[in-house]
């Protein structure tokens, strides 16, 4: 799931599903702490998914809110028009 | 969560009430300089009871945080120059539009992650406060909404950091999933007891991909020339020093305590990342026109050189690393601080245009620039010359003469863009003059202040020296105390070849000098041990003492071991001094 | 009071900054405070330290006042720290004493100058970077002095940039003292790597300890330490740049092509007697170079038209004297004899600057004279400094000092008739060239107006200085036994055939010779000058003196032209294009790596995966 | 247990994949929740009930909301499908598929080499959480809540899409446009002169 998220990240020009492979890169990781966790028996696993999931709503508030921005001063959702700055 | 616990907590404790008060204020009233006033008065107070909670630490609070020296010297670092990053937005700020006063509770909220960061020997608390400093940092780089770049530069921020977020995670969970810790400390004495390590380094590598992001190091590096110039100048001071040194900071702690910076394989990533960051940063800063582009790579370059002293390891690195990132910090905040004070309110004057004979217009900014520039650049009588030396000592006493080549000569092309810019300041002034605004006292001031900081520890940089040597090294060296009662424990699982982290116990008495022991010191294993250090290893029927010189010439017995279990256990045992805090041992025999 | 040796320092170094700075934005009057105020200062708290040093001497007669370790890495721990003993005292008294003076008259000379103010910063940070080279208590720190000193002379030199001339005499005093430089800092390089540490009595100890009498190692440093000394002092081979040098002010000439930098390797040399008691053949090269230099400089005073320039080449052949003393292993009277030149070479540099100004920018000689009566104070003052140069017997300063040095020459460890000889013939030389000035200068019929006349900012530094160098003789004997409690008693080993009232008797004699000779040729009968010059070889030979006896055109054809040749040939050749290929190679990784700034966030991440994944197959298949 | 794991990962892989590769942002959106509520049965099989029961309500409830109720401000329509249409020409998928694949087969490889998977398969309720989490984790949990405030101060700046002080502004902006040709005019019978190119 973490490649799959990757992949998205890496091919959709939507700033939405930037922000929804993130997503699922992010609970990609959580996955794996979970997973781990349940190896070690112990509940630091959970813990840490916990704070990822904080993490993730924080981020996607603050990266929704920029994305309303975006489409509004660009007039498009498209990542690659976010390219006035190279070189 | 003792009362001490608190006391010790009190800077961080007191950053997150101002944030909480200034956000307060805020909805009571909303005023620029009310809440410039309140944050720069809170920092202030921080950064003041960094010294009034020494005598409480060194003090682990629960296993997220660690209060040592080592962190309060980084937090007085950052507060330092969030204080700076403070007084600049004010000035910043009062000429854009909208509202402004969020962004000191970011402010004071990103300061509280990196304050965190240094101040933690956890993995999770290494994460939430890389990702508190994270998403304050995006809503202030996408600050100014109105500007297209402002935005730009924040969403590529945020999708970029938070795959890069995503990155660390994951090797966080490779690694917990192979050795059921999190703590730093306690992952190397895992790792010295766990018999498969296959998801150990790969997380490791991992962990480094999202450290790199955030420090911008090569290959890691895209992202940075984007958001600095597209962030509101102070934001960027802010990204490029408290943020960089908070990381780099906790990057020495997190390695040096657990001892993976000693693995070939993470060494060959380092080395890389170190000759990839120093190369791309100077060529790419060459012939750029934008002096935030030119800042972000010369940073780029800047880590690398840091990475040099990094990779050759020992407390010649740590003292070195702290330096520099003192040196840095100072540089590039007033290199910023002077791209701050020439903006104005439709957009930033990071164009080298703008610079073009500032001279003859504005002399003392741009005499102010051309030290920060020089600095930069590393030309003696400032600290910029004294860091770059450091590094290259402490390059050169672990023999690392290929990074110390490489760091020479891609010093020697930074040196050229760096004067292309510095000539640029001292041109024949353009025709159009343009508009002066003028520069408000308190960054003026700040500016000065920095300027003469630079130049007098350049000159004179014995006092910050010692600071460094007596606060940083031992920290980052010192272990847990608890550490000395899980030895046995460990030696007791066997299988494999392993690696033990020991007590380290400053001022032990030397029992007997005399008895024969099956230890053999093996010294050419120690990156960084200078020619000045000089150990000795002696041993009694308990114990094994390592007794070295360091280069102050102050004396410590690095390390107590059960000897006769160990010979019991392998008379071929090999003792393997590091010159840090991982004085190991491991099994060879058998 | 001796804790207030830094400040001695720090002062001149603070106006400075102060001035480079604030310098114009202030008005005429402050800039003169400052400027001049501070080396005031600073005079008057050298005075109050040597009254201190003299009166309660320190504990092995010095006194080192440690300030910082500016770094300490690995072992390398140079320290700012500065060191006061007899030598260094009697040096710091007399480059502030003068200084102060220097600097009053410059209030007058320079005011009309657009550069007021950067001219007294520049003053004001030689005089602080001079000050640091004496006191410096470790090579590193005299090395900073070293290059500061150097620094300001070109700045100097070439003060009036507008003139294209002044500039290229400014790049070649910098570049010929460069060559001299570099092969001090091996020298100094040397030492550390092989004893150990940069502070300078330390370095001595262990140089006497470690190091048997003409061991190599001892030889080659001092010889690199001379060759240091002979750039920075003018002597022969690097001479050629002094009498160029005198394109910068003449307040400049006095105090730092006369009086002070110029015998900053004169005290190098003092300084590190240690190294070269060691090493008996650079000790005898010194004395050789020295005895060269004076009767080649000499020579060369004789036919210069310009008044600087044959001062100029009396300060060559003046520090040729000193470097003959130090050579010989008199190395009291070495100290003796700069401070005597210190006063009176200023005051004829200043008396220059006079009558120049006087005579709206006049510097032939040929064109002057008759200004006994115009200019009387500069006539008088010139003439007792004339006179102490040329050794006015019994009178003068610069008599004691000169005898002194020539009887060392004789007597002294390292003594020989042959410099003995030298010397007289030097000093027959000098009064020779002293009085021709004289001579021309201030009688015979009057062939430039005079335009102005001084002010008392201008004749009251020459009127002390005067002072100075008739009284200068009286202090002798308490300076060299002050001086003697830091460098070695001369000892006299070859006394045999000569003695010292002998020996000042002959150079009484040498000194009306060439009186009565200038006399001749250049008051009474100067066609006699004529004839001598016009005959084909005195004119050849006139001539070859005149240019210096050639070193300029040797040097110009031996370097300058090969180099330049070299640089012309090589114009489109394999060098240039090795460097403009490391250029438009570093261009082209440029633009390679700038494609990466694609701005593309996708691209951006990309790359954070390329990353991660090259870094992950690093360890995963190591 | 064993067979809902692998079912419920299989569910999960496959909803991702169909999220990436769906055009339409909301159809995207509902298999996003698809394999979160996956995941959620994942977690529950290996023994965590307590974020398996997070995963639902926060993840798919709470995020995906936010999600959702962006998409509807946007308020996109068919074009925004027609040019993901041409957006995602198959040649895209190439590079980021390879790069992606070696890193998957990196850790796969690693993972091989590891082997020992064994996985546990005992419960760690949610009481234990609890005592973990306000016990070592106290100060994590803090920090979380300073995560939240920063996330939430940063949302609401961001998302603020106009405030008082611009308004003024852009109403002087247009006041400017307005007045600003005028300036430029000469008017019969003032004494400027006319201004030179």
């Amino acid at each position: 799931m973490f490649s799959l998220g990757l992949i998205g990240l890496l091919v959709r020009r939507d700033l939405i599903f930037v922000l929804m492979s993130l997503e699922v890169m992010l609970n990609a990781a959580g996955l794996a702490f979970v997973v781990a966790g349940s190896r070690w028996q112990q509940a630091d696993g959970q813990i840490v998914f916990l704070f990822i999931l904080a993490m993730a709503a924080a981020e996607v508030s603050v990266g929704l809110a920029l994305v309303l921005q975006v489409y509004h001063r660009f007039k498009s959702l498209d990542v690659d028009a976010l390219n006035e700055m190279r070189g | 969560m003792t009362r001490a616990d608190c006391l010790s907590l009190f800077p961080l404790i007191l950053i997150a009430g101002t944030s909480m008060l200034v956000m307060v204020a805020i909805a009571f009233r909303r005023h620029h300089t009310l809440t410039a006033g309140l944050t720069i008065a809170g920092l202030v107070i921080a950064f003041m009871s960094i010294l009034t909670v020494t005598p409480y630490v060194p003090r682990h609070v629960t296993a997220l945080l660690i209060m040592d020296h080592y962190a309060l010297l980084y937090m007085g670092v950052i507060i330092a120059s969030a204080l700076v990053v403070a007084v600049l937005s004010y000035q910043y700020f009062e000429q854009q539009e909208g509202h402004h006063e969020e962004l000191y509770v970011l402010l004071l909220l990103a300061t509280l992650g990196c304050m965190v960061l240094v101040a933690s020997s956890h993995l999770m608390s290494f994460f939430l406060g890389l990702e508190i400093l994270s998403i304050s940092l995006y809503a202030m780089v996408a600050y100014l909404k109105e500007r297209k770049q402002s935005l730009e530069a924040g969403m590529k921020y945020l999708v970029l950091a938070g795959s890069s977020s995503a990155f660390l995670l994951f090797g966080m969970a490779l690694v917990y999933a192979d050795l059921g810790t999190m703590e730093f400390s306690r992952v190397a004495a895992a790792s010295a007891v766990t018999s498969h390590l296959a998801f150990l380094i790969p997380g490791i590598v991992l962990i480094i991909t999202g450290i790199g992001f955030k420090l911008a190091v090569a290959p890691f590096h895209l992202w940075t020339p984007d958001v600095y110039e597209g962030a509101p100048a102070p934001v960027t001071a802010f990204i490029a020093t408290a943020s960089k040194t908070a990381i780099f900071a906790l990057l020495l702690r997190f390695f040096y305590h657990s001892g993976m910076h000693q693995y070939r394989a993470v060494y060959v990533v380092f080395v890389i990342i170190a000759v990839a960051s120093m190369i791309a940063g100077n060529l790419l800063a060459l012939w750029q026109t934008n002096v935030k582009r030119i800042l972000a790579y010369s940073s780029i370059a800047h880590f690398g050189y840091m990475l040099v002293a990094f990779t050759a390891g020992g407390n010649m690195a740590v003292e070195a690393v702290t330096f520099y990132l003192v040196a840095y910090t100072v540089t590039t905040l007033g290199a910023f601080g002077v791209v701050t004070v020439l903006s104005n309110s439709s957009r930033d004057a990071d164009r080298l245009d703008d610079y073009q004979g500032l001279f003859w217009r504005r002399p003392l900014i741009a005499g102010i620039f051309t030290v920060m520039l020089l600095s930069l650049a590393g030309i003696p009588a400032t600290m910029g010359f004294l860091a770059k030396f450091y590094v290259l000592t402490a390059g050169a006493s672990a023999t690392k003469w290929s990074l110390i080549i490489i760091l020479v000569i891609t010093s020697a092309i930074g040196l050229f863009y760096y004067l292309r810019i510095i000539v640029t300041l001292y041109s024949a002034s353009p025709e159009r003059e343009a508009s002066i605004q003028p520069v408000v006292l308190a960054s003026g001031f700040v500016l000065a202040l920095l300027t003469a900081l630079l130049i007098w520890f350049g000159v004179y940089p014995a006092p910050l020296l010692e600071m460094i040597q007596i606060n940083a090294v031992p920290s980052v060296a010192e272990l847990l105390p608890s550490e000395s009662d899980k030895l046995s424990r460990h030696f007791g699982s066997g299988g494999g070849p392993f690696r033990l982290t020991a007590k380290l116990d400053f001022g032990a008495r030397i029992e007997d000098t005399t008895s024969d022991h099956g230890f053999e010191p093996c010294y050419d294993h120690t990156p960084g041990s200078g020619g000045g250090a000089r150990s000795s290893i002696t041993s009694t029927q308990e114990r094994t003492y390592v007794e070295r010189k360091d280069l102050c010439g102050r004396q410590e017995s690095l390390f107590v071991l059960p000897l006769a279990y160990m010979r019991a256990q392998d008379p071929h045992a090999t003792v393997v001094i590091y010159p840090l805090a991982t004085s190991c041992v491991s099994r060879t025999g058998s | 009071m001796m804790e207030l040796l830094w400040v001695i320092v720090a002062i001149p170094f603070a106006s400075a900054c102060v001035l480079a700075v604030l310098g114009s934005h202030l008005s005429h009057r402050v800039v003169t405070a400052w400027g001049v105020g501070s080396i005031g200062v600073s005079a008057a708290i050298s005075m109050l330290v040597a009254a201190d040093f003299v009166s309660a001497p320190p504990v092995g007669h010095a006194y080192t006042e440690f300030l910082w370790t500016w770094i300490s890495i690995a072992g390398f721990q140079p320290h700012i720290g500065f060191y006061l003993d007899a030598l260094s005292l009697v040096m710091i008294l007399v480059v502030t004493f003068v200084s102060f003076w220097i600097h009053l008259y410059s209030v007058e000379f320079m005011r009309h100058d657009d550069g007021y103010s950067r001219f007294f910063a520049y003053m004001n940070l030689f005089v602080a970077s001079m000050l640091t080279l004496l006191l410096a208590d470790n090579l590193l720190l005299l090395y900073l002095g070293w290059e500061g000193v150097g620094l300001c002379s070109y700045l100097l030199i070439g003060f009036w940039y507008r003139d294209p001339a002044n500039g290229l005499a400014a790049r070649k005093a910098f570049i010929v003292t460069r060559v001299g430089d570099t092969a001090m800092l091996l020298g100094v390089f040397l030492l550390f790597t092989n004893l150990g540490t940069m502070q300078i009595q330390d370095l001595m100890h262990r140089a006497s300890e470690q190091w048997a009498v003409g061991s190599p190692l001892a030889i080659a440093a001092a010889l690199l330490l001379l060759a240091g000394a002979v750039g920075k002092s003018a002597q022969l081979p690097l001479q050629v740049w002094l009498p160029d040098a005198m394109a910068g002010p003449t307040p400049t000439s006095a105090l730092i092509h006369a009086a002070t930098m110029v015998t900053a390797g004169v005290y190098l040399i003092a300084r590190t007697h240690g190294l070269f008691a060691l090493a008996p053949v650079a000790q005898l090269t010194v004395a050789a170079v020295g005895a060269a230099t004076l009767v080649l400089a000499g020579c060369s005073a004789l036919t210069q038209h310009d008044i600087k320039r044959v001062l100029a080449y009396s300060t060559v052949s003046q520090i040729g004297y000193m470097f003959l003393a130090l050579g010989v292993g008199a190395w009291s009277a070495a100290i003796f004899h700069f401070v005597t030149h210190a006063f009176f070479k200023a005051l004829l540099f200043l008396g220059a600057g006079v009558i120049i100004e006087a005579l709206h920018d006049e510097h032939s000689i040929f064109r002057m004279g008759g200004l006994r009566k115009e200019l009387p104070v500069a006539f008088w003052t010139f003439l007792i400094g004339g006179c102490s140069l040329a050794g006015l017997p019994f009178i003068t300063a610069g008599f004691y000092s000169k005898d002194l040095i020539i009887w060392g020459a004789w007597s002294a460890a390292q003594g020989h008739p042959g410099f003995w000889i030298v010397g007289m013939v030097g000093a027959l030389l000098t009064s020779l060239y002293t009085f021709r000035v004289i001579f021309r200068v201030f009688f015979g019929p009057i062939q430039t107006p005079v335009g102005m006349h001084p002010g008392y900012a201008m004749t009251m530094p020459l009127v002390i200085l005067a002072f100075c160098a008739i009284v200068g003789g009286a202090v002798k004997d308490h300076l060299l036994a002050f001086v003697q409690s830091t460098l070695p008693v001369m000892v006299e080993v070859h006394a045999a055939g000569m003695t010292e009232t002998l020996s000042e008797v002959v150079a009484a004699f040498a000194f009306l010779i060439g009186l009565c000779v200038a006399y001749l040729f250049h008051l009474r009968k100067q066609s006699l000058a004529e004839q001598a010059v016009t005959n084909p070889a005195g004119r050849a030979l006139h001539a070859w003196w005149c240019a210096g006896w050639g070193f300029d055109w040797l040097y110009d054809r031996v370097f300058v032209q090969p180099v330049l040749w070299l640089a012309r040939s090589n114009k489109n050749d394999f060098i240039d294009t090795f460097y403009a290929g490391i250029a438009r190679l570093t261009e082209t990784l440029y633009r390679a790596l700038q494609l990466t700034q694609t701005g593309l966030v996708r691209w951006y991440a990309a790359g954070l995966a390329v990353g991660s994944v090259l870094f992950l197959a690093i360890v995963v298949f190591s | 247990m064993e067979v809902a794991f692998y079912i419920a990962a299989a569910v999960a892989i496959l909803a991702t994949v169909l999220m990436l590769t769906c055009l339409n942002v909301v159809h995207a959106l509902l298999y996003l929740i698809v394999s979160l509520l996956a995941v959620a049965v994942v977690f529950y099989a290996i023994g965590a009930p307590f974020v398996a029961a997070l995963e639902v309500i926060i993840y798919a409830g709470a995020i995906m909301v936010l999600f959702v109720f962006v998409v509807m401000t946007l308020n996109l329509g068919k074009h925004a499908v027609s040019m993901e249409k041409a957006w995602l020409t198959p040649g895209i998928w190439i590079g980021p598929t390879v790069l992606t694949g070696l890193l998957l087969c990196e850790v796969a490889y690693v993972v091989a080499r590891g082997g020992d998977a064994h996985m546990g398969t005992v419960m760690v309720d949610p009481k234990q959480v609890g005592i973990v989490l306000f016990g070592p984790y106290v100060i994590g949990v803090e920090l979380a809540s300073m995560l939240l405030l920063a996330g939430l101060v940063g949302a609401y700046h961001l998302g603020c899409r106009t405030t008082p002080r611009s308004e003024i502004r852009h109403v002087r902006d247009t006041h400017q446009r307005w007045t600003a040709p005028r300036r430029d005019l000469v008017l019969p019978g003032t004494d400027r002169p006319p201004r030179t190119p």
